[in-house]
């Protein structure tokens, strides 16, 4: 160990400053966790309200104004709070450096700088909750100009925060063309590192198209453009088109991060090489491109014309065939392997599974005919959840548990984390489950009171989320406790780089840039010659 | 004098937002990379920014485009009663202030530091001039009664034209703030990133008012 | 358990075979994915910490079966869905036209014969029927789940939806584009009546015979009823919490101040003249919102709103 | 980097782009009816053309560079064609 190492980067400084003005990847990539972890609780706690007013028809515990409130900023808080910045900024800017053999990223002070317009996004996003919009995350037009609530503020917000995430997106892309050791080429990244590339390419390409929607909005709301208003010649499925054209994008600007981080834990815990290396990492960066090429496909009601629904359903399928190809290679990427039920495979394996189902469920919607009846019902709440939190969040609660001993250079109870999980995991299943059932027999959504025969749903649904919360507050009391002595460098004998050095990692991260010999993932005797 | 060092600190502020921010420590140098991968790294950093940039612009056009079509009188209209005069003074403008950094940016990699003065000078004088302009073409417009959300052609106008009129400010303030550290002596030969991404920067202020002065002056 | 709702339109079966294709596809590739994931797990745990495992990276014959079968699956879906929803969007010769408007959080109806209706929308069995829809506001969207049809409905200009009902019945219509506080009771209800009984009704006889049953119940009862069934229920509540407009418990007879500054108590006359001209006395505090029932309630009606208010104590 | 030509280049690029305005200018006068928008355009994407290869030296650039260059302009096709498709689509059906 060098003397520039002897200490390692949590304790290189104390000290708010030391933290707030660090240039130092690892140290930004903790304090995003910190930042997204603080507004994924929020918005949980939105989400838990809204469930809990859905006991009873009518009102059960708040108004319809409030409700409205409750379940725009459930939206609006976990997508551009959480999850669109969420594992891509906390993981991707821990990682990427650790993983692609690199001191840090290229622009560590522009990291920072991307880090503070973050928080002041979100300090935007709090002074709005004193008067909170009341539009859904969507902001649809005309509704967001009439509306006496304050949207400005919620949309400036937003606009901000895309301003961090292209600034992070910039690094990372940059980060990976320029700073790969030596040896790292592009058919030995980590497949991580695949998915934050397209990720980052998603950032870079589609915010700015929602930002000066966004803009357009606040004109509107203040100078009375015309642009999305019918009242004034403007035409309402303009404005949808523009936010689809970034927000189909931010859909896989969302799950590409899990996949990445799911293609990591599968090998570990299989000590197996990742089956299909190439057609998960060209399919990584195929969906980046396709994506940008099915917004339409949430908007076939909305007064579209027949023609262009018909060209977004042909493309929306082609989307989903790259996806189902990942699914598999990741499941035989267990065959005969060793495989170790931690808890990160665990929800790695959860993952798969909701994931799978979350994407069968798209099927349903992409087919014009079915989705003309599904579209606005509970049936789309629970597809996007299914994707959202089986795909997103239960990959990020994975990349938690495995990434920890690296991060804090302690280990967790594994024990208790695992019957965490299996409360999420049923707690899961049981809120979103039944909402397929009660969309299919035409439950609209973002509806704050409903007819009396979807109340047995509603209330089981309801149960559930209590059972998730339990979960939560489980595993974060698991991951806050961690247990006696100091965590191996090594301790799940990965092969990647970033396990390579000492729990936690050194300031910075390698006494000398490592020269890469062999492919990410060279588990395995080699019975079966490659090729 | 404390209410005079509070009055210079804050105009101070004013004028050079960047030093509010404290100066971030690099950790004795471990975080820089060599100068050729960290060069062209900014120049691919800067172009994909300039991706965005476009793309931001790029919801306006795609506005423009429907609109037109939509309604064609009301664009002729509208796009008669601009002047074309006062629009062509100032593409020649900005187009002079393109050539100009430029030359700035040759000049610097020769090391050349008084011209880098000039051009960046005669540069933000010739952004300044454009904003004049515009002010004045607003005034006017204000003056007969015409705002934004008048009709969706001067909705555009306003938008389009108040968007990149943003950009020409940023760009004056980066422009500035490079010629202060040229006067530090901060950059030369070896040192010049900072000037040519600033430069591609105000390349692209021009860039966006090639297509915006023809298609809301000129196409009628 | 019923999985769907009922099918009550030439549309619905098309639509209940792609989901049930799908849901068969969906279940059996879950089955697939969990079967093959346990039994991998199951296979294939962690022996000893130095279990020897094979360097497998691909198989071109699996990469390709997964390949090939997906995209056969989604292309049998996606024609499917084309091939239904084209003849959704196909517009039937002969269809009756109904214009449509959906205006925060009331949908009006307005038939070819002049007769208009609220929140009520009456149409004959076996009949194509096309719907002309415009918002005065902001987005709505109008879908009649039995019908399996759903369409948005914007300002300036005209959306559409075709159908035509196979079964005679009562069935729900809810809005499903957000549209503010009442969104979720903006809600109203498809009659879809035999061809004899739709002619009793075009022609007024039907509304006669209603009439002459609604004179058998007490007015305050009738009252109750029109409250939900003229959408009156969207916007003022009877429990006394604050709504788009105000409350009606208590209201009759309390004192009313208006936006010009003059006030007067809510006595019959001025309940009736709400009713009939919204925007004549603007009471503190509301906006001008409510469209006029002129014509769509009867003297009779009215006075039985006036005495189901009086109940509201 | 060195070989991006004198200073005397980049001023004749400069006269280039100067002509290039006054024939847009010019040209404006005549009524080429639906033509106008595309004459327009074309002779605004030769002169972005001409600032971004020699001003902006992206003639010099690597490929990677051309990639994230042009790609927007990919999307911004398909942002304007998708949409103006739909718009000029809705017959009444």
């Amino acid at each position: 160990m060098s003397e520039a190492q002897e200490s390692n980067y949590l304790e290189n400084g104390h000290g708010f400053k030391s933290w707030f003005y660090t240039v130092d990847h690892k140290r930004i990539g903790v304090m995003y966790l910190w930042a997204i972890g603080v507004f994924f609780v929020l918005a949980a706690i939105a989400s838990f309200l809204v469930r809990a007013e859905h006991l009873t028809p009518g009102q059960t515990i708040v108004s319809a104004d409030t409700y409205n409130v409750l379940f725009t900023l459930h939206g609006a808080m976990m997508v551009f709070l959480f999850i669109v910045p969420g594992v891509a900024a906390s993981f991707g800017n821990f990682l990427i450096p650790l993983m692609i053999g690199a001191k840090d990223v290229i622009f560590p002070k522009l990291n920072l700088y991307s880090f503070w317009l973050y928080l002041a996004g979100a300090a935007i996003f709090l002074i709005a909750l004193a008067a909170p919009a009341d539009t859904g995350w969507t902001f649809y037009t005309p509704y967001s100009i009439e509306t006496g609530a304050n949207v400005i503020l919620i949309t400036f917000g937003v606009f901000v925060l895309g301003f961090s995430s292209i600034l992070t997106g910039i690094n990372f892309i940059v980060t990976m063309h320029k700073l790969r050791a030596p040896g790292m080429t592009w058919d030995r990244l980590p497949l991580f590192c695949w998915a934050a590339y397209a990720t980052s390419l998603l950032q870079v390409l589609a915010t700015p198209v929602v930002g000066i929607t966004l803009l357009l909005l606040i004109g509107e709301r203040y100078f009375g453009l015309g642009f999305f208003d019918p009242a004034k010649g403007g035409d309402p499925v303009m404005f949808q088109h523009f936010f689809w054209f970034y927000s189909h994008p931010a859909v896989y600007i969302m799950i590409l991060p899990a996949m990445g981080i799911i293609s990591e834990i599968m090998p570990v815990f299989s000590r197996k090489p990742i089956f299909g290396y190439k057609a998960i990492a060209y399919s990584s960066l195929a969906i980046a491109l396709i994506s940008f090429l099915v917004w339409g496909h949430h908007m076939f009601v909305s007064g579209q014309s027949k023609l262009i629904n018909i060209i977004f359903s042909v493309i929306t399928y082609a989307v989903a065939v790259p996806t189902a190809i990942k699914v598999f290679n990741w499941l035989w990427t267990m065959y005969k392997g060793s495989i170790e039920l931690s808890t990160a495979m665990l929800y790695s394996l959860a993952f798969i599974f909701l994931f799978t189902i979350g994407g069968l469920t798209g099927l349903f919607l992409g087919a014009l005919a079915a989705d003309v009846h599904l579209h606005d019902t509970y049936f789309v709440v629970a597809h996007m959840h299914y994707v959202m939190i089986g795909g997103t969040v239960f990959g990020f609660f994975a990349a938690l548990h495995f990434w920890y001993p690296k991060m804090w250079g302690r280990m967790f109870d594994e024990f208790k984390a695992k019957i965490a999980f299996v409360l999420i995991f049923i707690g899961f299943n049981v809120v979103f489950f039944p909402q397929f059932i009660m969309g299919t027999l035409g439950m609209p959504r973002r509806y704050f009171n409903y007819a009396p025969e979807f109340q047995t749903f509603h209330q089981i649904s309801t149960y559930g989320t209590w059972i998730i919360g339990v979960g939560f507050i489980l595993m974060l009391w698991v991951l806050m406790r961690p247990l006696p002595g100091k965590a191996e460098g090594n301790p799940y004998d990965s092969l990647s780089l970033e396990w390579s050095m000492d729990s936690p990692p050194g300031t910075f991260n390698f006494d000398e840039i490592p020269t890469v010999t062999e492919p990410v993932y060279n588990y395995g005797t080699k019975i079966e010659a490659e090729e | 004098m404390g209410l005079y060092s509070i009055t210079t600190k804050i105009l101070k502020s004013i004028a050079y937002p960047s030093e509010l921010v404290p100066s971030i420590e690099e950790d004795d140098g471990h975080h820089h990379f060599d100068p050729v991968t960290e060069h062209e790294g900014a120049k691919l950093g800067m172009w994909l920014f300039l991706a965005t940039e476009l793309l931001l612009f790029g919801g306006l056009f795609a506005a423009y485009a429907i609109y037109r079509a939509k309604y064609p009188e009301m664009f002729m209209l509208g796009s008669s009663s601009l002047d074309v005069v006062l629009g062509s003074v100032n593409t020649v403008i900005l187009i002079f202030s393109s050539l100009t950094v430029a030359v700035a940016v040759k000049a610097i990699q020769e090391n050349r530091i008084q011209l880098v003065k000039v051009m960046l000078w005669v540069t933000i004088i010739c952004a300044a001039i454009f904003a004049v302009n515009k002010y004045f073409e607003y005034t006017y417009k204000f003056g007969k009664g015409i705002y934004p959300g008048t009709d969706i052609f001067y909705s555009i106008y306003f938008a389009a034209t108040g968007i990149h009129m943003l950009h020409v400010f940023i760009g004056m303030a980066v422009l500035g703030v490079l010629l202060r550290k040229v006067y530090q002596n901060k950059y030369s030969k070896d040192n010049f990133t900072a000037i040519e991404i600033g430069g591609l920067y105000w390349h692209l202020v021009d860039l966006i008012w090639i297509y915006l002065f023809p298609l809301l002056y000129l196409v009628g | 358990m019923e999985w769907l709702p009922t099918s009550a339109s030439t549309f619905a079966p098309g639509v209940d075979f792609i989901l049930w294709l799908v849901t068969i596809i969906s279940v059996l590739s879950c089955i697939v994915v969990g079967a093959m994931l346990v039994y991998l797990v199951v296979k294939y745990r962690r022996r000893s910490d130095n279990d020897s495992t094979p360097a497998i990276t691909h198989d071109s014959f699996l990469e390709t079966l997964w390949t090939v079968i997906p995209t056969i699956l989604c292309v049998v879906i996606f024609i499917y869905g084309y091939v239904y929803y084209d003849e959704y969007t196909t517009t039937p010769k002969n269809a009756i036209e109904i214009n449509v408007t959906g205006k925060q959080w009331i949908w009006s109806f307005d038939y070819a014969n002049g007769k208009k209706t609220l929140n009520d929308l009456y149409v004959p069995v076996n009949q194509p029927i096309r719907l002309v829809m415009q918002s005065t506001d902001v987005l709505h969207s109008f879908f009649v789940p039995a019908f399996r049809v759903k369409q948005d409905l914007m300002g300036n200009r005209y959306t559409y939806i075709n159908f035509t009902a196979t079964k005679e019945g009562v069935y729900d219509l809810y809005c499903t584009e957000y549209c503010g506080t009442a969104h979720s009771d903006m809600l109203g209800k498809v009659h879809v009546l035999s061809e004899a009984k739709f002619a009793a009704w075009e022609d007024g006889s039907a509304d006669k015979a209603k009439k002459a049953s609604a004179a058998n119940i007490p007015p305050a009862e009738l009252g109750k009823q029109l409250y939900s069934s003229k959408g009156c229920v969207a916007c003022h509540s009877i429990d006394g919490a604050d709504g788009v407009g105000p409350t009606w418990k208590g209201l009759f007879a309390k004192n009313r101040v208006f936006t010009d500054g003059t006030s007067a108590n809510a006595d019959e006359n001025y309940i009736k003249e709400s009713i009939l001209y919204p925007g004549e006395k603007m009471v503190e505090g509301y906006g001008p919102v409510m469209p006029s029932y002129k014509g769509l309630l009867d003297d009779a009606e009215i006075t039985a709103i006036i005495e189901y208010i009086k109940t509201l104590k | 980097m060195d070989n991006n030509g004198g200073y005397k280049s980049l001023i004749n690029i400069w006269l280039l782009l100067m002509f290039l305005t006054f024939i847009t200018v010019w040209i404006a006068q005549f009524d080429f009816g639906a033509l106008n928008v595309p004459i327009a355009l074309l002779i605004a994407s030769l002169k972005a053309s001409v600032v971004a290869l020699y001003f902006m030296h992206l003639k010099y650039e690597d490929g990677m560079t051309w990639i994230f260059a042009t790609y927007p302009i990919f999307l911004l096709f398909l942002l304007i064609g998708f949409t103006v498709v739909d718009m000029f689509s809705r017959v009444i059906n």
